[in-house]
């Protein structure tokens, strides 16, 4: 009991990061659009909440008014930030991400009155989600939302779309589709549920401070998409539940033995290796695989219809 | 007037610093399109190895050709084993570079411990001089000379051999180089040990500049010579080391007159000179 | 005459793709040798094959009775074959100059004799000189192309469809330049303009399905109406 | 209901008789918090020293106090505020710890102190040094053995301002340095001196010239450096000739690693929190000995003897309140306790459960043998004379 | 007859080189109009020019009687003008059928649709293989567009924009190393499209047996500048169109 208690924080660790690596890869996987900068909208949503639960009442309506609030900075900032992706392309768009992110850490490092710096402040959460268990199942029931909701976004037509212009942007223009504005919406709705992302990730430590929008948060998203495969949605899942996972197992094997007291060296080992032997991640290559062996079947019952 | 020289020479140094340490990163990255995270990671083994072999010998040239060395068999072993496998995939090099800057950093602590080490210059370098009441700082002369020596060195060496315009054209279409007889693999391999080495000797000379050296410098200052290599326009090294120069002005002007920006100082830069020349300063149109 | 360049019984996979099934063809020195064959029969395959771009899983490719087909491409560029492929390979982002100079083996006055040689043959190149290749028109890319194979002085030259985008009066110019380099340049061409095969060709090919279904000379070829309707669609 | 739990498991084997001599009791468990990894790593380690020998000194050796053995499990943060709570709340629920001690990091702790409450366990924090954990963020449940930013402030002032003294700042831009310097500035004031001009940086920053250039230009008689973190301006403030321009350096002595890249600054008057020849008792030579022992011939270093004295803090608790660890009774017991510790005798103050400790007014020398300047008392700083103010 | 759209002084400099000079054309609907000329004559960016790919330095574009110059691509094959490219451009790692279907989709209008699932709109696929058939190319497909030979691309490149279903038809050497076999299909739906007699077709060839063949009318680009425009036999007569661009073969 103690110990699925332990697990259980593990994993609403897991799934508010998988809702984050998701909104990551309606970007990167999806539209093509590599971001250094994703930790900004996580940050917002995180200090909204922060914020409110803590300058007025951890009550439900603040709550919502933090959530409202959120949706709409995070739609205002990736609305601005979608934009700029008509003028600068890929490592270019990517360091100005990586620019703006930054320039929010500053804002919450200097504006001390309300963020306490990065020393950060801890606060109340509604009652809702005091007990580890409701919480939990929040943070499932979100995150299975999301994917269902993504899932659906990126088969629509729409979703096709933006496949399209990860493709062959030029392309998809002179198709008829205004491709800035599939841009724009790819933007907007994986920076509201990044935003979304980060609400769950501070109301979960009940703490919040300027770590919530450094970079390492947004190479925790561009990890946990890679590692589990571009353009999966399931595979940000799968990411999330491999890293924190491997995190959670590596730090108590170095307990046990001291040849993983340096256990972030096998961590970076297993990057090494899941790009070696999942070179689409661990979803896209499987996904590959069983795609040859269902051609070589078809393949085969060809040859035979041919030669019977 | 003193206050803006004193401020211009120090923002000069600290921007060829900062020059060589992106060097290597303008060839790695800038031209070779490789998304190398772990670029930090050489720069804090250039320090470490340089430092130590500094300290052990005694001789700062020692040191400064071991940490070059070591760039360079690093870079070997990284070019072999990580990057080849990965040519042309930037989601995949992120992902296995990353992998390769914790194994990098973590390894320089099982080597030479986790604490901070303290990094000096030689005596004739050390300390500095006033000249009309501007204080010049012998180490700075010094990073100032190193920094455009190396600059002159590599912009002679792409201008007159066919090199840079290999890489690039490799970069664009592998095949098509191969298929006009160049090996480009060895090519690669080449240029990516050479930008190793640079790297190593960034972080070396960065040692004594600041004093200390510490394993998660490398995190630090890569994203630095990230930011330089990307306003400068990729792979051009005369824009590397002009987007490094304001970058080491700009921190240096605004640390004196607008402080309270100072913290934003490098990201506002490259923030301004990306939105207005969105291919970096030296950056091909297109 | 002697013969240069041999391929018996070659196979490629192209991932789990068996796209060559069997090709053999010899080409001798000093002609002219054409590949036929309708889209994807594996023509283009064949030439990146000989080129070690998609490497042969079996037979063997001689070239001057020496074996090349475990070799990696750019060491058989370096026994002196040239390459002009079907999708141009321009490098976009280099200048028409820069894109010659890659080519260049040295820069001998050999070579500069061929580079002024290339550009009469194609004035455009000269007036777009600092032209970024990427910006060139379709045709001026595919001179371009040609004219990278050309700066060296190779002894096969593995042209794919030189004709493609190219001005009526340009294909003439392109068909004068192989004539004119024919005896000491052997030449393997695919070429869909039967117009330009047939009055360039010596030897032609035909393959099918990834296997050569068909050769001799070109002149049997053109009298051979029926082979011609079979194999290319055409009378 | 957690320690409700805990209790009625802890009675079971003598369910319906009164606790008698005999029977087994359970042991105390204490979870540990301390950056194992990452950029802290050195003050973990530092800290998981001190604890170590700290409970041996305090239970002679036993591991035992007022019966119950104690057990304790170290977790690594990584410094990430939600890996500490992650851990933190591992060993509370997992492990039914009865303390936590710890961490390294500010954040770390900050995040972890409302866990404290929610469990309702004792939170020794060690060696955090942040204003905010006994002030802003207090809750009951907090003791603090480390100092924190305004202890050192006091210090740092009562080393250098005097009447009518200019001093000038140097911190680094992030909520350390600006705690450290309004503490600071607040100490010195009273005592007479006027703070002429606040300069901060980058922490990050790899050229400090442009500050110390503002500083010089300002005129004061002492610059005051708030510094934590490896990139260190020492160097630049030597080679920019701030001392030669009659300019008086003062700051904290750090560790020893970092205590070797002082050298330029030989002769600065300061302060410290710990060096290991400086406090004169029993218990410090205690340590001093164990340590070199156990450690191939290292000394403790800065914030070992906070390891040491936490698991005396909890120790000492614990043999007053006969081994009773609920955390009322503790509190009750630990609020004003007194205790003996490497720098001598401590005071939780009732108010905010700070540890009014000794600080030291240093200079920094060279000496033959150690390959680093080394902290020379001028005197010893009184807990009283270093108690901040009370801000909870 | 109607005049569908027509191009005024039509300019467009890179640098100083004036690619597209002052060209002034009129197209009557349901018109077949071939261009011809040397290559790099700006024939290529005459199309850019009217598909919105690039804007005119100079000069206006007028499309049933309205000014769309400032129109985006997007907007311009929305109204009705569709292109394919010279150098093949479709998308790579889609499947052939996906890439049809993205144009079918576009053409049905539906762009932003989030709720219905794709999967519902069969009728779409259906389409989508119809067009694949009419270029020959429905057995590949399920093959990635990457994989596909050099002559299935172009097809794949038709298949999409008559797909499009656009009342004008760029076309850009549309059969461009296709097999010798397969030219007279695609120029049998070509020619089936131009019977129907509701399409207005500009097609860019160096094949003059092709051009001489379909059209109503050519016109000559030349260095950028309008040489010549008229019916196929006056344009064969015009002696610089004979000594510099078609050479000896056709004299
Ligand atoms: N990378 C690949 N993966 C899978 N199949 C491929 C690949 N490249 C080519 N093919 C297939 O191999 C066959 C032969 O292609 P190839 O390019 O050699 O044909 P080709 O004769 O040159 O045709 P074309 O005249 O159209 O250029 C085609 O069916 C093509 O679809
Ligand atoms: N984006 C561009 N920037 C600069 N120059 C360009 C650009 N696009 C085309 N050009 C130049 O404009 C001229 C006309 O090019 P265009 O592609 O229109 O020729 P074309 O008539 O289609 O030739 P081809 O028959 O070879 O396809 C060429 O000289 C080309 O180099
Ligand atoms: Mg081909
Ligand atoms: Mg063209």
């Amino acid at each position: 009991m103690n110990d699925s208690r332990s697990m259980m924080i593990l994993f609403t660790q897991v799934f508010i990061f998988a809702i984050f690596a998701m909104s990551y890869d309606l970007l990167l996987g999806f539209t093509g659009i590599v971001s250094f900068g994703h930790a900004m909208f996580f940050g917002i949503g995180a200090y909204a909440v922060g914020i409110f639960m803590k300058q007025f009442e951890p009550t439900l309506p603040y709550f919502l008014l933090a959530v409202v609030i959120t949706i709409l900075i995070t739609a205002i900032v990736s609305y601005v930030v979608g934009l700029l992706t008509l003028r600068l392309k890929s490592h270019f768009y990517a360091m100005l991400t990586l620019a703006f992110a930054s320039l929010f850490l500053v804002l919450a490092e200097k504006w001390r009155t309300l963020t306490h710096g990065n020393d950060g402040f801890t606060f109340r959460t509604p009652e809702l989600f005091r007990d580890r268990l409701d919480f939990y199942l929040i943070c499932l029931v979100s995150m299975i939302v999301v994917f269902l909701l993504l899932n659906r976004f990126t088969n629509s037509p729409l979703g096709k779309v933006l496949q399209a212009i990860r493709e062959n942007e030029q392309r998809t223009e002179s198709l008829g589709y205004s491709v800035i504005q599939y841009k724009i919406i790819a933007s907007v709705v994986s920076g509201v549920l990044a935003g979304f992302a980060g609400i769950l990730y501070s109301v979960s430590l009940r703490f919040v401070n300027t770590s919530v929008f450094t970079m390492d948060i947004t190479l925790d998203a561009l990890l946990m998409t890679i590692i589990g495969g571009v353009g999966t949605l399931i595979g940000a899942i799968i990411g999330a539940g491999l890293i924190e996972f491997a995190h959670h197992w590596l730090t108590e094997l170095a307990k046990v033995h001291w040849i993983f007291e340096r256990w972030i060296i096998f961590f970076g080992i297993i990057y090494i290796l899941v790009v070696m032997f999942f070179p689409r991640g661990i979803v896209g290559t499987v996904r590959n695989i069983k795609m040859k062996s269902k051609k070589r079947v078809i393949e085969k019952s060809e040859q035979q219809k041919a030669a019977g | 007037m003193d206050v803006f020289f004193n401020l211009t020479l120090n923002g000069l140094a600290t921007g060829m610093l900062i020059f060589l340490l992106a060097a290597g990163l303008t060839l790695i990255f800038g031209l070779m399109d490789v998304l190398n995270f772990a670029h930090g990671g050489l720069f804090a083994w250039g320090a470490y190895s340089g430092t130590w072999l500094y300290a052990t010998t005694g001789s700062f040239i020692i040191g400064i050709l071991g940490a070059v060395v070591t760039g360079l068999i690093l870079g070997l072993i990284t070019e072999r084993v990580i990057i080849k496998p990965v040519y042309g995939n930037h989601v995949q090099q992120i992902l296995i570079t990353l992998g390769l800057m914790l194994v990098l950093s973590e390894l320089l602590k099982v080597v030479w411990g986790p604490n901070q080490l303290s990094a000096t210059a030689p005596d004739f370098l050390k300390g500095s001089f006033e000249l009309g009441g501007i204080i010049i700082i012998k180490y700075r002369l010094f990073i100032i000379a190193v920094g455009f020596l190396v600059f002159v060195t590599v912009q002679y060496v792409l201008k007159n051999t066919k090199i840079g315009l290999v890489v690039r054209a490799g970069v664009m279409n592998k095949e098509m180089v191969q298929a006009l007889g160049i090996n480009i693999k060895k090519v690669f391999m080449l240029v990516f040990m050479v930008g190793s080495g640079m790297a190593a000797l960034g972080g070396v000379l960065l040692g004594p500049y600041s004093g200390v050296i510490h394993a998660e410098m490398g995190m630090e200052f890569a994203i630095l010579a990230f930011i330089v290599v990307v306003i400068g326009g990729m792979g051009s090294f005369p824009g590397s080391i002009l987007a490094a120069i304001l970058v080491g002005l700009s921190g240096s002007f605004m640390a004196y007159y607008v402080p309270d920006l100072a913290l934003a100082a490098n990201m506002l830069l490259m923030a301004v000179v990306l939105i207005f020349r969105p291919q970096g300063l030296f950056g091909w149109k297109g | 005459m002697s013969i240069q360049l041999k391929l018996e019984d070659v196979e490629t996979y192209i991932g789990q793709f068996h796209i060559l099934q069997g090709i053999s063809l010899e080409v001798r020195k000093g002609e002219v040798t054409v590949l036929l064959g309708r889209n994807g029969a594996g023509k283009t395959t064949t030439l990146r094959t000989i080129m070690g771009l998609n490497p042969s899983t079996k037979g063997t490719i001689t070239f001057n009775n020496e074996e090349i087909q475990s070799l990696p491409t750019y060491s058989v560029a370096q026994k002196g074959i040239g390459y002009v492929p079907e999708d141009q390979g321009i490098f976009s982002e280099l200048t028409v100059e820069e894109n010659l100079k890659v080519a260049m083996k040295n820069e001998s006055d050999r070579t500069k004799e061929r580079l002024d040689y290339i550009l009469n043959l194609f004035p455009d190149l000269k007036k777009f000189w600092k032209k970024p290749g990427g910006l060139l028109s379709g045709g001026q890319k595919q001179m371009l192309s040609i004219a990278r194979a050309y700066v060296n002085d190779n002894e096969l030259l593995l042209i794919d469809e030189p004709s493609k985008g190219l001005a009526p009066i340009v294909v003439e110019k392109v068909m004068e330049s192989i004539i004119e380099m024919k005896d000491k340049t052997t030449i393997v061409l695919v070429e869909q303009n039967f117009m330009m095969a047939s009055t360039i060709g010596d030897q032609f090919y035909i393959i099918d399905d990834g296997q050569t279904v068909q050769n001799g000379a070109m002149e049997v070829l053109k009298e051979d109406d029926e082979m011609r309707r079979k194999y290319l669609g055409i009378a | 209901s957690n320690s409700e739990q805990t209790e009625s498991e802890g009675n079971e084997g003598t369910e319906g008789t009164t606790e008698t001599e005999e029977a087994p009791k359970e042991p105390i468990k204490i979870g540990l918090l301390a950056s194992q990894t990452g950029g802290l790593e050195a003050y973990g380690e530092q800290t998981l020293r001190g604890f170590e020998l700290g409970l041996e000194y305090a239970t002679d050796g036993t591991m035992e106090v007022a019966g119950r053995k104690i057990e304790y499990i170290v977790e690594d943060t990584e410094t990430k505020p939600e890996v500490a709570v992650q851990k933190a709340t591992k060993l509370l629920e997992e492990d039914e710890v009865d303390f936590l001690v710890g961490s390294s990091s500010s954040g770390d702790t900050l995040a972890v102190l409302p866990l404290a409450e929610e469990y309702e366990k004792i939170m020794i924090v060690e060696p955090a040094v942040a204003d905010s954990i006994t002030g802003s963020e207090f809750n009951p449940f907090i003791f603090r053995t480390a100092r924190n930013s305004s202890q050192d402030a006091v210090a740092g002032a009562a080393a250098i301002a005097g009447e009518g003294v200019k001093i000038a700042t140097f911190a680094p831009d992030y909520s350390f340095g600006w705690d450290g310097v309004a503490a600071f500035k607040e100490a010195a004031e009273k005592l007479g001196a006027e703070i002429i001009h606040e300069e901060y940086a980058p922490a990050d920053a790899t050229d400090f010239t442009s500050n110390i250039q503002k500083i010089i230009d300002a005129k004061p008689d002492y610059l005051f450096v708030v510094w934590a973190g490896a990139n260190s301006p020492w160097n630049q403030i030597a080679d920019m000739k701030v001392q030669e321009k009659g300019i008086k350096i003062s700051t904290g002595a750090p560790d020893i690693a970092a205590l070797a890249t002082m050298e330029p600054l030989i002769g600065m008057e300061g302060f410290t929190v710990y060096y290991h020849d400086l406090p004169q008792n029993d218990m410090n030579a205690w340590l001093v000995e164990e340590h070199k022992k156990r450690f191939n011939g290292d000394v403790p270093d800065l914030f070992t003897p906070g390891g040491m004295t936490a698991a005396i803090a909890i120790v000492e608790a614990l043999k007053k309140t006969e081994g009773d660890a609920d955390a009322d009774t503790l509190i009750e017991t630990m609020e004003g306790m007194s205790f003996d510790t490497p720098k001598g005798t401590m005071t939780f103050r009732p108010e905010d459960h700070q540890a009014l400790q000794a600080l030291y007014a240093i200079k920094l020398e060279k000496k033959d043998g150690v390959p680093y300047p080394v902290p020379v008392l001028i005197r010893e700083l009184s807990p009283e004379e270093t108690a901040p103010p009370i801000r909870n | 007859m109607e005049t569908l759209f027509e191009t005024k002084d039509l300019t467009i400099a890179f640098g100083g080189h004036i690619a597209v000079d002052h060209v002034t054309i009129s197209v009557s609907a349901n018109q077949f109009k071939s261009i011809i000329g040397p290559n790099g004559a700006g024939k290529t960016t005459f199309f850019n020019l009217l598909s919105g790919q690039l804007s005119p330095t100079e000069g206006e574009i007028f499309f049933r009687g309205e000014n769309i110059t400032k129109l985006s691509s997007t907007e311009r094959t929305r109204k009705g003008i569709g292109r394919s490219f010279q150098i093949t451009n479709v998308f790579p790692n889609l499947t052939v059928l996906e890439n049809v279907r993205l144009a079918v989709q576009s053409q049905a209008g539906i762009r932003y649709q989030i709720l219905s699932h794709f999967k519902k709109y069969k009728d779409l696929e259906a389409k989508a293989l119809e067009w694949l058939e009419m270029v020959m190319l429905e057995d590949k497909q399920e093959t990635l567009a990457i994989n596909l030979a050099h002559g299935e691309k172009r097809k794949l490149e038709i298949a999409m924009l008559l797909a499009l279903n656009t009342e004008v038809l760029l076309l850009d050497e549309p059969t461009a190393g296709m097999s010798l076999e397969e030219v007279p299909a695609i120029l049998d739906v070509i020619r089936r499209i131009k019977e129907k007699g509701d399409r207005t077709i500009l097609l860019i060839e160096h094949k003059m047996d092709m051009i001489l063949d379909l059209s109503d009318s050519i016109m000559v680009l030349f260095n950028g500048r309008l040489l010549a425009d008229g019916t196929p036999e006056e344009i064969m007569q015009n002696e610089t169109v004979q000594s510099a661009y078609l050479g000896g073969i056709h004299s």
